[in-house]
């Protein structure tokens, strides 16, 4: 009874307050960013940034809780809404924006002196707040470029590996975001009213003409977004080179705008099973991809990034499947895998700096949570993520593909062993990382956060507790386990024997590639030379004049 | 014919529009006799004047929802001389304004007159040719008649010119010599056509000749030659030989108006001439040829763009490539279909957010080169610590050329593209995707190294206050990206409108 | 033939002798000179147009005689400009040419202001 | 009747002839001269087309005083060094000669094939005459009609001549043009500037004057006082004044800046800028030719001298 | 009486055609400047003075005969003026070579 009360009680506020929040979520960061235009607010930005995503925080609260609500601008042809999903992303989002920024401030990062960075994460933060509650075209690609751009400020440090990892994700989000502004396109066009709200759009998007290409180019977009191999090569170096609390949330948080993209945009409310199976397929294939690419590497951060190509091929073949059969519960249950994604892959990211920090002897109280962490990922009973399998276990069906997925764990196991060996053995490679109470706080805190808060969440999915705890559902979460568990043995003793490729892998090729279009540009630029020779300029100019007239006399 | 003289009566508040034009000419004759340090003052009086002026403009034709019309000495034409302002012509009138307005101040610490002497040359050639450019765009986007739009440009020219050399430099005396002659050739070939004109129905009018138009011999010369002597001036690949050296030369805040309004009045009255005088004419195939050739515009400039080691030559090559995107209007938004007024909005859109973008651009540019001592890009290591300000301003400008939101670019890409698709026209949405690919790619090229972390030496301290100047003219351009639906129906002032819309 | 129209076809001649130069010729002062020419080709058609509009009572129609009238003034201004700083380029260089040089890279100091 | 046609034809060959030598010359020099040849000519053309008034523009400007423009930079440039200017490879110019042919023959089609009987505005512009009170239409439509673009042409002229000091060394700014004379003065030169001006000034201004009711005007008037000028100054009787003269500068924007206050004026008194009040039309219309009549003959002559290339005098 | 004023315009402007002609030979067919010069002045101005002769019959009153007489006036001055100066001209050429 006084669970009904508390549910009308918010959902009432959510009606009042639920607007007004949503317009702060996204409107502190850039609030805070002015702020820091003054050198007092410079002084006190660290605390500002831990502050910034409070506002979020609370509506995703409200409508997770409570009911959805929506927020119009009249100045602006802006529009935000939450709903049960993006409430779910954007609550972790928001948690794991905090802790990370409080790590980031024990860090001595985003201080007075340290304006790219600090202008970089608030902007970041805001477009990665921002995809969540947008519900119209223009605004979601806005929060799109601004979750994927100002992140290269994150990304890049002096030294030339963090230059090349610059460089890469910027070719990849730029191209991304052009298939996207396509697709984005091509989605209103096919809308006969004109209207450009999401909801409309996608629903038009089955009867449209351009329907295919439109899906196409969005999936694409966002597929690229999310690192789905073979379009990871980003991913892995993006996330060895950027300091420890940027990299946090750009696993964690930023790269959940391909998420919530996938969420909104795939029409699951028509059955469309070739593309559905096709995504899931993709996303299988990255979900193994990245397991088999991430056990030859040494550095933990760079097996996290692998893990994320793996995950996120996890998600993707949770939203394919769902698409295949026209699942509607498909969004909420991705949103909830990926909500538990958000926040472990954050709190990981954290971790090891966390262990380099903590000296010798108190070592194992960094890692121990750690280690439970990292097996949440593989879906280790009575962790967040057995839940997260559970409620994807629906949509992910019995087929081959969803056995598949299930087997996806043992990947994953394989993988978080050799993770925490590698954390285990090595120092982080984080320079910046030091011993300080603040830090190991903050890594205490994310790890809490991450543990507890899929149990929370659970039933706004629908499932119950309950059903997580059975003796059939442990041991459906456990085996999995086991063989991963099992190799992990061998590939703790030859580990050394397998290739090592570099980060990355086959970004090698397209930057080949790339450098080898080098040719075309010199060829480009002495025909232009010669064009600029006076002669062929002008007889250019009769040449046009000569063929316009002609063109308009023949009246083709 | 009755019908239409009738139709061509003064508006009210049509004195506005040739004050438009008087207040500028009134200040290039006064300079010119004043000299020295008053025709600084001069110009910097009348430039808040001017853009008083172009608001009231903008506000007489929002008011009436249709253009101004004001008939010189009286005379209606074909006899007389109509200045017209739609919506199209307010908004760039506005942008003048307020661009030179910036450059203006912007040029006031490059443009002194030295204490202790009466008058210096540089001084008193700029504030004057800034004037006279200023009134010669003004002309041309308030020209009712195709002769009297000669005399603009030529107006305009003879302004642009001697700004590009002003440093006396054997490169720039080239650069300015190269852009005279070819922009000359540009003319006559459009003096040309506007005599087969008035041969042909006997008025230059543009609202007389739409209704006469026909098809015919003389049509189809005038409008090629016609075409062909504007494209020359915008500076269209493959016509743009001129541009890169002389933009690239040029002092800061001439560049600055040169990329970002220069080649937009040429192009204006482009658009003039196949919007305006031949839309009753079967026109997809020269607008096809125009869309083609702004698209080859697009590759070269920016891939050339990519290839420049100099910061303005970046820049200017970038403008080469922008232009491109202006003629991809013409295919999209030629004849009345559902998807015109959205490719329209799209050209116009596309034309204020570049002189926006591109002004702020060249202005920050010429101070990193003034910071600096040169403006190498290999050299800007580090200019994020020093110039932060302007790296922003070449970041918020980059953003608009690139199409990303929030910015003018943006909507203007969006609605051209929702053109295109629209109308099936697949070439040119491509065209605008890998423009925007490629201009990230040479906006990368400027941003890159100036974050990363290296110690820079500087001849001079940054310019906080004319680095907020720069500032402000970017913000213009992100702000075009939240025009409000009301703007867009303002740009539709004085366009045939498509009753039904399905 | 009458005299308008034989002016007509001078006048086509005198544009393609003027474009002939302008595309041609290497030196500026001739591509000058070609463009003169050229502008008196484009001014003698507009008289021939005057001349075929000659109606009450006058011989050619005032309208394009004054539009001629104003353009070989304009034309005169930019053969000077032209000249002034042809000259100014001699001066400078000693040679006179248009040729394009690549922009030059290397000269990137100083560029500003 | 044949016997004209005849001699238009010959006029037309003659005159294609000298444009062609203009063209292939290979001395700049003589092909500058070529084209004073080829102008003067051009004015018979003109003259043949009922068109005194342009005759008398293009002897006087497009001829006279391009011709000494020209010539004086041809024999300025005889140094250059032609090195770097080979001429166009032959199948490129073979090329350029089929595009140029292609767009004579388009147009001279298009010129035959313009629709008959002609638009005109000759009879409205006739009409208007009265109240306009003048004679001669073309000035009619210079000054009053089409009064804008006459004005708008006289701040081109400003411009370039500030387009034209503008290229000046610094240190000369404010000091004299190079007078457009050569080394020596000539005696004969000098004789003709001493004897030729008092007539010339008369003739001048009477073209300017007539130029209400019959052919002439401000710039056909103005550029024969410039001629006259220009004559002074190559035998070196007057020096050029100062860029830096009040005078000058007031001179040189009078005829303009008198166009734009009479227009101005026109606001309040005639109801429209640029409109004159009827019935004082005429003696408004002959003030503004006179100052522009001057100012045309102060800008030709600035125009050709070039800018300042000597350092002022203290 | 007109018909003796026919036959005299008829006469000199022939006789002046004459003269023209036989001036732009020698331009056209003497060895050197000097000698193409003598040619050219001497015979063009009488040919041109000539023709003012025949037409002064036509002028149409004294202002038409007037301005008839400042024309050939006017081209005296002028072509003797320009002979100087190329004659000049030529001389220092020569004496430099």
């Amino acid at each position: 009874m006084t669970g009904a009360a508390v549910l009308a009680a918010l959902a009432h506020a959510a009606g009042s307050f639920g607007p007004g929040l949503l317009a702060a979520a996204v409107g502190t960061p850039v609030a805070i960013l002015a702020a820091c235009a003054i050198s007092r607010g410079r002084r006190r930005s660290p605390a500002l940034m831990v502050l910034a995503p409070l506002p979020a925080l609370a509506a995703a609260l409200l409508a997770g809780f409570g009911a959805p609500f929506s927020y119009k601008s009249r100045a602006f042809d802006v529009t935000l809404a939450l709903d049960a999903p993006g409430a779910m992303l954007l609550g972790a989002a928001a948690l794991l924006w905090i802790g990370a920024a409080f790590y980031a401030g024990a860090d001595g990062r985003g201080g007075d002196g340290d304006g790219r960075f600090r202008a970089s994460w608030l902007l970041t933060l805001m477009g990665s707040l921002g995809v969540f509650v947008a519900s119209d075209l223009l605004t979601f690609f806005l929060a799109f470029a601004l979750v994927s751009l100002p992140a290269y400020g994150l990304i890049i440090a002096d030294d030339n590996a963090s230059r090349r990892a610059g460089a890469v994700y910027m070719a990849f989000t730029v191209a991304g975001e052009t298939l996207l502004l396509m697709g984005f396109v091509l989605l209103a066009a096919g809308e006969p009213n004109g209207s450009l709200q999401i909801r409309d759009v996608v629903a038009a998007l089955p009867g449209s003409p351009w329907g295919g290409a439109a899906l196409a180019l969005v999936v694409a977009g966002f597929v690229m977004k999310i690192g789905l191999a073979p379009l990871h090569g980003w991913m892995p170096l993006a996330y060895t080179a950027a300091p420890l609390p940027a990299a946090a949330v750009l696993s964690g948080a930023a790269v959940k705008a391909g998420v919530i993209g996938l969420i909104r945009f795939l029409p699951f409310s028509h059955a469309l099973p070739a593309w559905g199976e096709g995504l899931a397929i993709l996303g299988l294939f990255s979900a193994f991809y990245g397991v088999a690419l991430g056990i030859t590497q040494t550095n933990p951060k760079t097996i996290l990034a692998y893990s994320s190509v793996s995950q996120m091929g996890v998600i993707a073949a949770v939203a394919g499947m769902g698409l295949a059969s026209g699942d509607l519960r498909a969004p909420l249950d991705t949103a909830f895998y990926a909500a538990h994604h958000v926040l472990v892959k954050g709190a990981l990211f954290l971790a090891i700096g966390a262990c380099a920090a903590a000296g010798a002897r108190r070592h194992w109280l960094a890692f121990l949570p750690a280690a439970a962490l990292a097996l949440s990922l593989a879906g280790l009973p009575f962790t967040g993520g057995a839940l997260a399998k559970l409620a994807v276990k629906g949509t992910l069906g019995s087929g081959a593909i969803g056995a598949l997925a299930s087997f996806s764990a043992a990947g994953t196991t394989l993988l978080m062993l050799h993770f925490l060996f590698r954390l285990a053995r090595n120092p982080s490679p984080d320079r910046g990382a030091r011993t300080s109470g603040q830090l190991l706080s903050a890594w205490f805190a994310m790890a809490l956060a991450s543990i507890l808060a899929p149990w929370l969440l659970f039933p706004l999915t629908g499932g119950h507790l309950s059903d997580a705890l059975t003796p059939a559902a442990l041991r459906e979460s456990l085996w999995p386990m086991l063989p991963g568990a099992a190799l992990a043995l061998p590939l703790w003793r030859w580990g050394g024997r397998l290739p090592h490729p570099p980060a990355g892998d086959i970004v090698v090729i397209g930057e080949k590639i790339i450098r080898a279009s080098y040719g075309a540009g010199a060829a480009l630029e002495r025909v232009e030379a010669g064009i600029r020779q006076w002669p062929a300029a002008a007889m250019a100019l009769l040449g046009i004049a000569i063929i316009l007239g002609a063109a308009m006399a023949t009246g083709f | 014919m009755q019908a239409i003289t009738t139709a061509l009566t003064a508006t009210m508040g049509g004195l506005l529009l040739a004050l438009a034009i008087i207040l500028p000419v009134a200040g290039v004759l006064l300079s010119f006799v004043l000299g020295g340090r008053a025709a600084e003052r001069i110009a910097l009086y009348l430039m808040p004047a001017g853009l008083g002026v172009a608001a009231m403009i903008a506000l007489g034709v929002w008011r009436s929802g249709a253009p101004l019309v004001y008939l010189l000495g009286g005379w209606p034409p074909p006899l007389g001389i109509a200045l017209r302002a739609d919506g199209f012509s307010a908004v760039m009138l506005l942008t003048t304004a307020l661009v030179i307005l910036c450059a203006g101040l912007f040029a006031r610490a490059n443009f002194p007159t030295p204490a202790g002497v009466n008058e210096a040359r540089a001084p008193f050639a700029f504030w004057i040719l800034l004037q006279g450019l200023w009134a010669a765009l003004n002309m041309v986007f308030l020209g009712g008649d195709l002769f009297n739009l000669y005399v603009a440009l030529e107006l305009l020219t003879f302004a642009a010119v001697p700004l590009v050399c002003l440093d006396g430099r054997a490169e720039t005396l080239l650069a300015a010599l190269r852009y005279l002659v070819f922009a000359l050739f540009g003319s006559v070939l459009y003096l040309l056509g506007a005599a087969l004109l008035y041969g042909a129905y006997g008025t230059l009018d543009i609202g007389l000749l739409s209704s006469r138009i026909s098809a015919s011999p003389a049509v189809w010369a005038a409008a090629a030659l016609m075409t062909t002597g504007l494209l020359a001036k915008t500076a269209l690949f493959p016509l743009h030989l001129w541009l890169p050296p002389a933009h690239a030369n040029a002092p800061a805040a001439a560049s600055a108006i040169l990329s970002a309004l220069v080649v937009k009045a040429s192009f204006f009255i482009t658009v003039r001439l196949w919007f305006d005088v031949l839309p009753s004419l079967p026109v997809e195939t020269p607008a096809a040829i125009l869309a083609t050739l702004g698209s080859l515009a697009i590759l070269f400039g920016s891939v050339l763009a990519l290839r420049q080691e100099r910061l303005k030559l970046l820049i200017a090559y970038s403008t080469v490539a922008q232009i491109g995107y202006l003629f991809l209007m013409f295919p999209l938004a030629a004849g009345l279909h559902p998807w015109t007024a959205d490719a329209w909005s799209g050209g116009v859109l596309q034309t204020l957010s570049h002189a926006f973008a591109k002004a702020a651009m060249f202005l920050a540019a010429g101070l990193v080169a003034e910071t600096l001592g040169h403006d190498r890009i290999s050299g800007l290591r580090g200019l994020g610590k020093v110039m932060p300000m302007s790296v922003f301003v070449l970041g918020l400008g980059g953003l608009s050329l690139m199409g990303l939101p929030p910015s003018g670019g943006f909507t203007a890409k969006w609605l051209l593209l929702m053109a295109s698709v629209r109308s099936g026209q697949w070439p040119w949405a491509i065209v605008m995707l890998a423009g925007g690919l490629l201009a990230g790619g040479y906006v990368y090229r400027v941003l890159a190294p100036a974050f990363a972390s290296a110690d820079l030496s500087l001849k001079a301290p940054a310019p906080r206050n004319r680095e907020r100047i720069a500032l402000a003219l970017a913000l213009c351009a992100i702000l075009l990206g939240f025009a409000p639906s009301g703007f867009f129906a303002f740009l539709q002032i004085g366009r045939p409108a498509l009753t039904a819309i399905p | 033939m009458n005299t308008a129209s034989l002016a007509g076809i001078t006048g086509a001649l005198l544009v393609g002798l003027g474009l002939f130069g302008l595309v041609t010729n290497p030196r500026p002062l001739r591509k000058l000179l070609a463009f003169n020419l050229l502008g008196s080709g484009v001014f003698l058609l507009f008289g021939v147009l005057a001349r075929r509009g000659a109606a009450a009572g006058i011989a050619a129609d005032p309208v394009p005689q004054a539009m001629v009238i104003t353009g070989i003034v304009v034309a005169f201004s930019a053969t000077a400009l032209a000249v002034a700083l042809l000259l100014r380029l001699f001066e400078e260089t000693g040679r006179s040419t248009l040729r394009a040089d690549p922009p030059s890279k290397a000269a990137g100091d100083g560029s500003g202001a | 009747m044949t016997v004209v046609n005849a001699l238009d034809i010959g006029l037309a060959a003659l005159v294609l002839a000298l444009a062609a030598w203009t063209v292939a010359a290979r001395e700049a020099f003589a092909a500058a001269v070529g084209y004073v040849a080829y102008g003067l000519l051009l004015s018979l053309v003109w003259v043949r087309l009922f068109a005194v008034d342009v005759a008398l523009t293009e002897a006087a400007i497009g001829s006279g005083v391009t011709g000494v423009l020209l010539i004086r930079a041809a024999a300025r440039l005889r140094g250059a060094t032609p090195a770097l200017d080979e001429p166009l490879a032959p199948p490129l110019r073979f090329l350029a000669g089929v595009l140029c042919a292609m767009v004579a023959g388009a147009l001279a089609a298009t010129v035959l094939l313009m629709p008959d009987p002609a638009p005109t505005l000759a009879p409205q512009a006739v009409g208007n005459l009265p109240s306009t009170g003048l004679g001669n239409a073309v000035t009619a439509v210079l000054i009053s009609y089409r009064a804008f673009d006459t004005m708008l042409e006289k701040v081109v002229l400003v411009l370039a001549v500030v387009g034209v000091w503008s290229l000046a060394p610094d240190a000369c700014w404010g000091g004299s043009p190079g007078a457009p004379r050569p080394a020596r003065p000539e005696a004969a030169l000098a004789f003709l500037a001493q004897v030729l001006p008092p007539l010339g000034i008369v003739v001048g201004i009477h073209i300017f004057w007539v130029g209400a009711d019959e052919p002439g005007g401000a710039f056909q008037g103005g550029a024969i006082l410039a001629a006259m000028w220009m004559i002074t100054m190559m035998a070196g009787l007057t020096e050029a004044p100062p860029v830096s003269s009040t005078r000058l500068r007031l001179v040189l924007v009078s005829g303009p800046a008198v166009f734009l206050a009479i227009g101005l004026a026109g606001v309040v008194i005639a109801g429209g800028f640029l409109a004159y009040p009827s019935g004082s039309a005429k003696p408004l219309i002959l003030f503004i030719e006179a100052f522009m009549t001057l100012t045309i003959a102060a800008t030709l002559p600035m125009l050709v001298a070039g800018p300042p290339e000597q350092p002022p005098q203290p | 009486m007109s018909a003796a004023l026919d036959l005299l315009t008829i006469v000199a402007i022939l006789a002046g055609l004459f003269f023209f002609l036989a001036g732009t030979v020698g331009l056209l067919r003497f060895p050197d400047p000097l000698s193409r010069l003598h040619a050219l002045t001497k015979a063009d101005n009488l040919g041109l003075g000539l023709i003012v002769v025949g037409l002064l019959p036509r002028a149409g009153g004294l202002l038409g005969v007037l301005k008839l007489v400042a024309v050939w006036f006017l081209v005296l001055l002028a072509s003797a003026t320009v002979a100087q100066l190329i004659a000049g001209a030529i001389r220092r050429k020569g004496s430099s070579t």
